[in-house]
């Protein structure tokens, strides 16, 4: 049964390092689309790896199926909630880094234009 | 281990608190309210309130924060700059707290086995309610059995609720509302929804029955229950929701969940025991205990789970109402 | 065994204050939200490993609730937020 | 140290509290000072329940082989003024939108001269 701790310690250990790396990139990432990229990725992969290795702590039981259903109902509500948070920014006009800068290149050469 | 979650936990909410009290915006203010309660349950779950937690997590994040979301669609999102200073309600403020924390040393210090609050009545119900009523959940046996009266008169005030609501503001039933006020391009949202919503409905039965042994009941049974229907109405649209759970329907089921608990209490009272005394409904005592119990569960799970919706119901038809002006 | 799941806990906690702190200062009002349902999940998987730890596995209902809720949130503010920001 | 720890969950209700106390006092919003309020009646919860924690007790539901548990009555007492607190809480809010279908504003200084012109 020592394999199972084993197994399990380094599946949670890599699930906390991916949810680590994404809360890093929450705030390392310059505009909000890579930012929401970051952390809905890592939120999936963090909870599969931290949920499976609970799961295999459990001996097939009531909590087994337990963890069974959160880990389906993550996976279905939260890359679905991003996807629903992105194409709610995108639809509420907030611009890309890329189109910002272009954007304010374009602002500037209309304003050579116009001197 | 637990006094570190404890204080870590304890620390982020005391700076949500102070976050909340500077923000101007009223949409982030109600966002981080939903985490303030998020993490007081949490907190809940630390000091061994399993019950308690789950009705804030479901109750305070849940339906507070969709009420408060759907008041603000209607008042506006920006607080304007308030035009009296902040001296004096700071002064107010510290000289009451400054009182408080020095009214709080001599408390009984937090944790202790032997404080006074854990010698007169408590051990009473530890040791007896599970030969009384058998049930391995004390929170519910407590709730539902011993203060069956008090939790009565607590679903009659939720019941009051719901009809203040309704009367402040009524359900706007017009069926021709072209206004399809649900999230209408966001296709992928709608198949998620069509799957999850089962789910959450089943889980919410499983709460309802489960509340005798882990943590769960009526309460949040209806809560749960009624936000799968609230989440229905959000993504698909108030006009759908309201054919699949008229207001009408809702109404008898609220009355009929208060009804179905006072009527436990007078087919005790038939059966020649005390109001809500669910010893004389069966032969066996204990028997008895769990049918009480478990009928009383699901009166409060019907009126909390009509209440919370057509207060949701009466909130949304506003939205709509000020979005066609 | 109980030392890598309390270390686990503390580090999920520390992702949560990092997310916490997210939705404290957030540029726009996106990444507010962005920040807030990060803390949900996390919450989560936090009280998963803590109801492990302490050896109570009736936890799992709450976090079963902690999804659901995270989620009608998340959809709710998103609904409203649309609604209320042409209004404007 | 432990003279902290015994009182340190106090001294976080005492400053919740007074948090949302000032926010009921000085939020200019009908909406935000609802939010106060919820903040003020959570931290009084609070109170209630780390009173009846027992340290090394378990959450009040019968397990064989732990004797030990955390006092069960402030849940119960909780438990109800959670639900009766949203029950409030909803009407407190159909209240603000009806003063804002009134009055057309939620400001508190703007409505309150609103009612001498009336």
């Amino acid at each position: 049964m020592f394999i199972l701790d084993i197994v399990s310690s380094i599946l949670l250990i890599a699930g906390v390092f991916f949810g680590f790396s994404g809360a890093v990139g929450l705030f390392k990432f310059p505009d909000f689309f890579t930012r929401v990229h970051a952390a809905s990725v890592t939120d999936s992969i963090a909870a599969i790896l931290v949920i499976s290795g609970l799961l295999l702590q459990t001996s097939f039981d009531l909590n087994t199926a337990k963890l069974v259903f959160i880990l389906l109902f993550l996976m279905i509500t939260s890359p679905t909630a991003s996807h629903a948070l992105a194409k709610s920014a995108r639809h509420g006009g907030l611009l890309t880094l890329a189109e910002a800068k272009t954007e304010n290149k374009g602002a500037d050469d209309k304003q050579e234009q116009a001197h | 281990m637990a006094e570190l979650i404890d204080l870590v936990l304890l620390a982020m909410l005391a700076l949500t608190a102070l976050r909340i009290i500077f923000l101007k915006d009223l949409f982030a203010v109600v966002m981080l309210f939903g985490i303030y309660s998020f993490l007081s349950a949490l907190i809940f779950i630390n000091l061994d309130a399993v019950d308690v937690a789950f009705t804030e997590a479901s109750v305070g994040a849940g339906i507070s924060t969709v009420l408060m979301l759907g008041t603000l669609a209607l008042t506006g999102r920006k607080e304007k700059k308030n035009s009296h200073s902040s001296l004096l309600p700071l002064l107010v403020v510290t000289v009451t707290g400054a009182a408080l924390i020095y009214g709080t040393l001599d408390m009984p210090p937090f944790g202790d086995p032997d404080n006074p609050v854990h010698q007169h009545v408590a051990p009473r119900y530890i040791e007896e309610s599970p030969q009384e009523i058998g049930l391995p959940n004390m929170v519910t046996s407590v709730l539902a059995s011993y203060r069956a009266f008090d939790t009565l008169g607590e679903v009659v005030v939720v019941f009051a609720a719901a009809i203040g609501v309704l009367a402040l503001l009524g359900i706007r039933r017009k069926k021709d509302s072209d206004l399809e006020s649900g999230l209408k391009e966001h296709k992928v949202l709608h198949v998620i929804a069509k799957i999850v919503i089962p789910h959450v409905i089943l889980f919410a039965l499983y709460v309802q029955f489960h509340g005798d042994f882990g943590p769960g009941g009526g309460f949040q049974a209806g809560v749960i229950a009624a936000a799968a229907f609230i989440l229905y109405a959000l993504v698909f649209g108030l006009p759908n929701t309201l054919a699949v759970a008229s207001p009408k329907f809702l109404q008898w089921m609220a009355s009929f969940g208060v009804l179905l608990y006072a009527g436990v209490g007078l087919v005790s009272m038939i059966k020649g025991g005390q109001f809500l005394d669910y010893n004389k409904l069966a032969a066996d005592p204990i028997a008895g205990q769990h049918y009480g119990i478990i009928i009383i569960e699901l009166g409060v799970g019907i009126t909390v789970f009509a209440v919370m919706l057509s207060i949701f119901y009466a909130f949304s038809s506003q939205a709509e109402r000020s979005n066609v002006q | 065994m109980t030392e890598v799941l309390a270390a686990a806990c503390i580090a999920i906690l520390v992702v949560m204050a990092i997310a916490l702190a997210r939705a404290f200062k957030a540029p726009t009002v996106y990444d507010r939200i962005l920040g807030v349902n990060m803390f949900g999940t996390k919450t989560v998987l936090f009280i998963a490993a803590v109801g492990f730890l302490m050896g109570r596995p009736d936890f799992l209902d709450i976090a079963i609730v902690y999804a659901l809720i995270n989620f009608i949130g998340m959809v709710a503010v998103l609904r409203f937020f649309e609604y209320t920001a042409p209004a404007e | 140290m432990n003279f902290i720890l015994d009182y340190y969950n106090y001294w976080v209700v005492v400053f919740l509290m007074m948090a949302g106390f000032y926010i009921v006092i000085s939020a200019n919003n009908l909406v935000k000072k609802i939010v106060g309020l919820n903040v003020f009646q959570t931290s009084v919860f609070m109170l209630y329940i780390s009173m009846g924690k027992v340290s090394g007790g378990t959450a009040p539901i019968l397990v064989e082989g732990v004797t030990q548990y955390s006092n069960p009555l402030p849940h119960v007492l909780i438990l109800t003024a959670i639900v009766v607190g949203v029950a409030v809480t909803a009407v407190g809010l159909s209240l603000i939108v009806r003063i804002k279908r009134a009055y057309g504003t939620v400001e508190e200084n703007e409505f309150e001269h609103k009612d001498d012109a009336i």
